[in-house]
């Protein structure tokens, strides 16, 4: 059985380590963005997959509004003061005014 | 139309949708119509099943396995019945509950609560939709969208309580219960990577001893273990189900977690019981044994009621995983069988009547640490004798509900030779009886001057008192549910004393 | 080895990795991260099953069933974060008070 | 329903429903609820009666409501069940006097004689019940509705002692169910039978059985008091003194004896019992228990608790009969059923007259009270004769069967046993009555609230001249028909036929 | 209950923290991937699958699209809850505290001439692809879910842009938008029994517009849901001060 191209075997690699950048990365800023980039190679996985279907709905609705409320919780968890907890080695994307409280 | 099974699950969901288009009086309307229109349905549901067996509907009129079917014997009849039954005398409740909650800085809020009660009803209509298509789904995914469903609504329900307790608890409720359903969903995509179908009947066929089923077979039951809270899965549980609304944490306790557990009863003897080896239910007989010790013991140590009430669920639940290992023999399976779910029903009535009683002292009082409660025999005497009727069931003394459950369950686990189950369900009785009267001897302690109390609905203290006499009484009619419950039951066969020669 | 073998070891993967975020990550934020990376997980190994060579045409079923998984899970996700902003407003904090403690 | 299934529940339902309705009368409502109590006492009374009459002319009272497949809850109205209903109606209501007198202007009343109703209830389920399934929902019942009366006064005394009542209780019921599922496991549902219902079974049970048999009897125990399962009963002496004599008269104590006796005769059979070897360890616990609550009895002072260990002393002479093969102290034990029954009643109601009208607890209080109140040291005076087996009083009766049935029986340590005891009772109950009758007041009463024209209130002095009087009368009367002792007899026989 | 929050923390029970706990915990996850790698491998090549069965019936189904016709035909009743579950995620967020008001909260639009235009440039095209997934759902890959999402992407650009006030959701209307979707679908799923038939049965001849009529109300209805999924916690901190006179009197 052969179908096994290069692009998969490359996205079957790079999406878990995605995914362990989302969750365990420095930033919670850079994975959530991570995040969005992870749905949208998710969706060309399913398009590899022959189910534009639902690449549609991933890009559509995982990636984007999945992603558009992420982005929009972080930011209103730095505006009232500090946005991103457990980040506690400082973050260069942009934690303004990341005062972290003792955790 | 006599397609009765589908309208437990189409009436909720129509009550809702209308019921947040119309006005709040409307409301009322439709959910009091909705009520009787389930009662109905569910009427002509069991005398379909009591008449014809076990009843079918094929949704859409497409064939599983690539339709959805829904499906109803004794057990699914009996849990229906333990749902609108318990969900309807809740909503009774909630009426009082709610009135007397807005407008005041009472129980459980910060004073910003208010007017978001309104939505307690769709929320619970949806609850209770859920449950229902639960308790009669045959297809594992659409299980998966009902647990969904049934998860959703219960952290909702949580949150209403406002206030930064409840609000941590439910993300608490609503992370367990997300892990719970990825878990089993995880389950679903092996089953059906390896057989092809998800229809539950199809399944129970095809499932084999294959490295695939038997990991979708542990993620399942790890998923439902935690939503069902069983030892050690059950932080989540006390925190959201004490910091709830009353009628919220009557509805967590006495039905969404019978919910999961019907579903892994469902897996672990329909689907699974051909590739199971017995060694799988004695462990969850031993988690179930832990809960109880557990449960009790934290109960015990509890300075509110409502804690203690929610722990006694902790250990409640671990009664129902006694079933396990004892549903196994051909003689005493029966029994065992019957007792177990007997067992949550009982716990249902028992526990919803127990949360409604303490919410009810809890409105009048303002809080509910149990050292302050004395002579509330006084001053709510309906609440307090509701309270303690449910404790008889829960000590499983007669004649209650809880009773028969724990002669059938002590009845099996002494056929099956396998004793020292039955001791644990005697040591977890008395462990009941400690923490329920521990609530009970304050009603009778001198009634302190100087406490502040604000009368409450008497719907409220009526609606408690039903329950608690239907779980007192549950006793005297168990021959019907038992009968029920023998109806496409995996261990059919006389019950307990008859299967002897 | 095929697609549908690869996309399968990559849908374990993932759903390891989101279990292990999930209750790695005391940040709430992260948890709801790491849940949707396990439904990701599901996914794959759902999609993968239905994948039968690139000539024969795919499962739809799983197809559909995975396109009610994504709706559900937004759904979980936008609650999961409308509720995290509350408790932040409420407490201060993103996380569960027993995470904070350790 | 014809009248002769429906006599059974009415018996119970004659209490049951004045006791539910007191529930939800107020506080104030004191003639509405005495009313009601009375009424219900004396239809009971009538309703026993009826069923006394009907019984003895060999007619059936059955009833049957299922319960658990295969298993049905049976009332039925045989020979035995009938003493501890007749004991229970007759007593009920001298008792239901005395609790008005005595609690007049107390707080709580309706809750109290709601419990009280209730109790009785239960008590009459368990003299009627004919299966062990029933006999155990009835049992629970009653422990259920008493320990609100055990707390009643809410003191932290009284929650302690009720603390105690339902560890010792509970305890109790768990392992007594534990035996009865595992006996329905042996040996299929069935139903009380004269002679036992396991005689069938053969000896690869008989293992079972013992541990069964001890199960059944630690159940039983713990209400009959039986040492070392009697911590509770002295202990629950807070209790306002109708409920004591209601714990050691009529319902608890007197419940757990029964159900000695049921197991025994009805269960295992007492041949059967005998041919396992259990009757004469059972027969020696008795008699450990008589002796030890009459050495307790002698050391104390508090009036109540003396009368407390008095009891775990005579309630043994029950299952001392009962575990001693022959059907002399079958008798002997049966008929002390009832009469244990009414001279510790007697005692009580006037233990609880003293404290109530003189406030006096002790009995180095006593000093000269028969003087003040001598109506009420003469009803004493006969109950402890009585106690003590004096002739012609109700005690002497059993006593002599249980004797004569050691003899018998060629068991003569029993005698000993015996003689012992009573010298014992002796030694605790002269004392007393040399203390009211010869000793001189020793100065004023502590409280003094006579009411009314006697020398108490007529309500705390009638009931226990009453039974004082049928202390005097079974005794003198017991070879009649309608006697204890005849009905005794009767039992016994039944269970020795051949 | 709020004066005692330390009386709610369960006795020793929470996740402890610590290099011991990680470094287990990342033993966990090593054997889980271990476990689950090796049931994955074992899963069997050929899938058996309902492709078959699917493709049998599809003619029956009124739609060309497979994806669709399992959707929204063969397996309906799950469709059905999951709009459910969708709506009970609006429920859910309403529920919350500060939310009680039905309506979205008001926040602070990011207004700007050059997203102005933008936005009026791209909302109408919007609608138009949106519709266009609707329709060709039935055909080709798009459907409700998805058209429901471009449509709501376009709702949050327009309110982002300030070009439209926020939805009212205490106006009948809006509430009937948010439950439209649910409601036509529950009625044609109950309403076609009333001639007998079984739930969702769709009558055959009509089965492609029936799915129509349920994706379009699905799809204002997803639009809806969303927007408001989206919005639901926006403007926390200015609701409570300035935030809705502001805007009525813009008005």
């Amino acid at each position: 059985m052969t179908g096994v191209g290069m692009f998969d075997v490359l996205l079957a690699v790079v999406l878990p380590v995605l995914a362990w950048w989302v969750v365990a990365g420095p930033d919670l800023f850079r994975s959530v963005v991570l995040f969005i980039v992870f749905g949208l190679l998710l969706a060309l996985v399913w398009v590899r997959l022959r189910a534009p279907d639902v690449a549609l709905a991933e890009a559509a609705i995982g990636a984007g509004l999945t992603g558009a409320l992420l982005l929009d919780t972080l930011g209103r968890l730095r505006a009232e003061g500090w946005g991103t907890g457990d980040d506690q080695r400082g973050s260069d994307a942009g934690a303004s005014g990341g005062e972290h409280p003792s955790v | 139309m006599n397609a009765w099974i589908v309208w437990p699950v189409v009436v909720p969901l129509a009550a809702a949708t209308l019921s947040v288009l119309a006005g709040q009086r409307m409301a009322r309307v439709i959910i009091g119509s909705a009520t009787v229109a389930i009662v109905g349905a569910l009427a002509g549901l069991t005398l379909q099943v009591w008449q014809n067996g076990p009843q079918r509907h094929v949704i859409g009129g497409w064939e599983p396995p690539l339709g959805i079917q829904l499906y109803a014997d004794g057990l699914s009849v009996v849990m229906l019945w333990m749902s609108t039954v318990v969900g309807a005398l809740i909503g009774v409740y909630a009426l009082g509950y709610f009135a007397h909650d807005s407008g005041t800085t009472g129980t459980a809020a910060t004073g910003e609560h208010g007017d978001n009660s309104e939505l307690f009803w769709p929320l619970w209509l949806f609850l209770w939709a859920a449950l229902h298509a639960l308790f009669l789904s045959a297809d594992i995914f659409n299980l998966y969208v009902t647990l969904e469903l049934l998860g959703l609504a219960g952290v909702a329900l949580v949150n209403l309580a406002g206030g930064q307790l409840a609000l941590v608890a439910g993300m608490r409720y609503l992370l367990a219960s997300l892990l719970g359903s990825l878990a089993y969903f995880l389950g679903v995509a092996f089953l059906y990577a390896t057989c092809g179908v998800l229809d539950v009947r199809m399944l129970s066929t095809r499932v084999s001893a294959h490295p695939a089923v038997w990991l979708a077979i542990a993620v399942m039951t790890l998923g439902l273990l935690l939503k069902t809270a069983l030892f050690p899965l059950h932080f989540w549980l006390p925190p959201a189900h004490a910091n709830a609304p009353a009628p919220v944490s009557a509805l967590l306790s006495a039905l969404v977690v019978k919910a999961s557990f019907y579903l892994l009863l469902r897996l672990w003897f329909q689907v699974f019981s051909v590739v199971l080896p017995p060694v799988a239910g004695q462990v969850l007989g031993i988690l179930g044994v832990l809960a109880i010790l557990w449960g009790s013991v934290l109960a015990l140590r509890q300075q509110r009621l409502k804690l203690l009430v929610a722990y006694s669920t902790v250990a409640q639940i671990g009664y129902l995983f006694v079933l396990f290992p004892l549903a196994g023999g051909t003689a005493w399976g029966a029994a065992a069988w019957s007792g177990g779910t007997f067992h949550a029903l009982a716990h249902a009535c028992a526990k919803a009547a127990m949360f409604m009683a303490a919410g009810t002292m809890m409105a009048a009082l303002g809080h509910d640490h149990l050292h302050e409660l004395a002579g509330m025999g006084q001053r709510l005497p309906l609440s307090m004798f509701a309270f303690a009727l449910a404790g008889v069931s829960l000590m499983g003394l007669p004649p209650s509900g809880g009773f028969v459950a724990k002669w059938l369950l002590l009845d099996a686990a002494l056929a099956s030779g396998q004793w020292w189950w039955g001791a644990v369900l005697i040591v977890g009785g008395l462990l009941a009886a400690g923490y329920v009267f521990l609530v009970l001897r304050q009603a009778f302690a001198p009634l302190p001057a100087d406490v502040r109390y604000r009368p409450v609905p008497r719907v409220m203290e009526l609606a408690a008192l039903s329950l608690a006499l239907l779980a007192f009484l549950l006793g005297l009619m168990a021959i019907p549910p038992l009968t029920l419950l023998q109806i496409g039951a995996p261990f059919v066969g006389g019950l307990g004393t008859e299967a002897l020669p | 080895m095929n697609a549908a073998v690869l996309y399968t070891l990559m849908g374990v993967g993932l759903f390891s990795i989101g279990l292990h975020g999930f209750l790695a990550q005391p940040h709430l934020l992260r948890k709801v991260l790491a849940l949707n990376i396990m439904g990701s997980g599901v996914f794959a190994v759902l999609m993968a099953t239905a994948w039968r060579g690139p000539q024969l045409p795919p499962d739809p079923v799983p197809h559909a069933l995975v396109l009610t998984g994504i709706v559900v899970a937004v759904s979980a996700t936008a609650f999961a974060l409308a509720l995290l902003r509350r408790i932040h407003t409420a407490t201060g904090r993103a996380s569960l008070p027993e995470d904070t403690a350790a | 329903m014809s009248w002769d299934t429906a006599l059974p529940v009415l018996v119970l339902l004659s209490s049951l429903v004045p006791g539910l309705v007191i529930f939800f009368l107020r506080e104030e409502q004191s003639r509405v609820r005495t009313a009601l109590n009375l009424a219900g006492a004396v239809v009971k009374i009538g309703l026993v009666g009826i069923m006394l009459w009907g019984v003895y002319h060999e007619r059936h009272y059955e009833t049957r409501l299922p319960l658990l497949p295969g298993l049905d809850l049976i009332l039925r109205a045989d020979a035995l069940a009938m003493l501890l209903t007749t004991l229970s109606a007759g007593l009920w209501l001298v008792t239901t006097i005395f609790a008005v007198g005595y609690l007049e202007g107390s707080p709580h009343r309706s809750r109290f004689f709601g419990f009280f109703s209730l109790c009785v209830t239960a008590t009459m389920g368990i003299a009627l019940a004919h299966n062990l399934l029933t006999f155990f929902v009835f049992y629970e019942l009653l422990t259920l509705t008493t320990y609100p009366l055990v707390i009643h006064r809410g003191t932290p005394q009284a929650l302690r002692a009720g603390r105690t009542y339902l560890v010792y209780t509970l305890a109790g019921s768990a392992v007594l169910l534990l035996g009865i599922v595992w006996l329905h496991r042996v040996a299929g549902p069935f139903s009380f039978t004269q002679g036992g219902a396991l005689s069938h079974l053969g000896p690869q049970s008989h293992g079972t059985l013992l541990v069964i048999f001890a199960l059944l009897i630690a159940g039983v125990g713990v209400k009959a008091a039986l040492v070392p399962l009697h911590g509770w009963l002295p202990v629950a002496m807070v209790a306002p003194a109708p409920v004591s004599a209601l714990l050691h008269a009529v319902a608890v104590v007197k419940a757990g004896a029964f159900g000695v006796v049921r197991v025994v005769y009805e269960v295992f059979g007492i041949r059967f019992a005998a041919d396992l070897g259990v009757t004469t360890p059972l027969a020696l616990l008795a008699a450990l228990t008589i002796v030890y609550g009459s050495l307790r009895a002698v050391v104390q002072d508090d009036l109540k608790r003396r009368l407390a260990y008095s009891t775990v002393s005579q309630v043994s002479y029950i299952a001392l009969g009962v575990a001693t093969p022959g059907s002399i102290s079958s008798i002997g034990g049966i008929v002390h059923l009832v009469h244990q029954g009414i001279m510790k009643i007697t005692l009580f109601f006037c233990a609880g007259n003293l404290a109530e009208t003189l406030g006096i607890h002790r009995v180095s209080e006593m000093n000269g009270v028969g003087r003040r109140m001598p109506w009420t040291m003469v009803a004493f005076t006969v109950a402890a004769l009585g106690m003590i087996g004096v002739p012609p009083m109700a005690g002497f009766i059993s006593k002599w069967y249980l004797g004569v049935g050691a003899v018998e029986a060629g068991q003569g340590w029993i005698i000993a046993v015996l003689a012992a005891s009573s010298a014992l009772n002796a030694a605790y109950f002269l004392p007393i009555l040399h203390t009211a009758w010869f000793k001189h007041p020793t100065g004023e009463w502590k409280e003094e609230h006579p009411r009314g024209r006697f020398e108490a209130d007529w309500r705390l002095l009638l009931p226990s001249l009453v039974t004082a009087a049928l202390v005097i009368a079974t005794g003198l009367f017991a070879s009649t028909v309608m006697s204890p002792l005849t009905w005794a007899k009767l039992i016994a026989a039944r269970e020795y036929q051949p | 209950m709020q004066g005692h929050p330390a009386a709610n923390i369960p006795l020793s029970e929470g996740q402890p923290g610590g290099c011991s706990v990680r470094r287990l915990l990342a033993l966990f996850s090593w054997a889980l991937v271990l476990v689950l790698a090796w049931a994955a491998l074992s899963l069997p090549s050929h899938s058996p699958g309902l492709v078959d069965f699917v493709h049998a019936e599809l003619e029956h189904s009124g739609v060309v699209n497979p994806v669709t016709a399992v959707l929204l035909n063969f397996r309906s009743y799950d469709t059905l809850l999951e709009v459910g579950v969708l709506l009970l995620a609006v429920f859910g967020v309403w529920a919350l505290p500060r939310e009680r008001v039905w309506g979205a909260p008001l926040g602070a639009p990011v207004a700007g001439p050059v997203l102005h235009t933008f936005v009026r440039l791209l909302a109408p095209l919007m609608i138009v692809v949106g519709g266009y997934l609707l329709w060709i759902g039935a055909y080709a890959p798009g459907g409700a879910f998805q058209g429901g999402a471009v449509l709501a992407a376009m709702g949050v650009l327009v309110w982002l842009s300030d070009l439209a006030p926020l939805p009212r959701f205490s106006r009948w209307d809006m509430r009937m938008a948010l439950l439209l979707g649910f409601a036509t679908f529950l009625a044609v799923a109950g309403g076609v029994m009333v001639g007998g038939g079984r739930l969702l049965e769709y009558p055959r001849l009509w089965a492609g517009s029936v799915i129509l009529l349920i994706e379009t109300a699905l799809t204002v209805s997803i639009a809806c849901i969303l927007i408001l999924l989206f919005l639901g916690g926006v403007g926390e901190k200015r609701r409570a001060t300035e935030g809705v006179r502001e805007r009525e009197a813009k008005q």
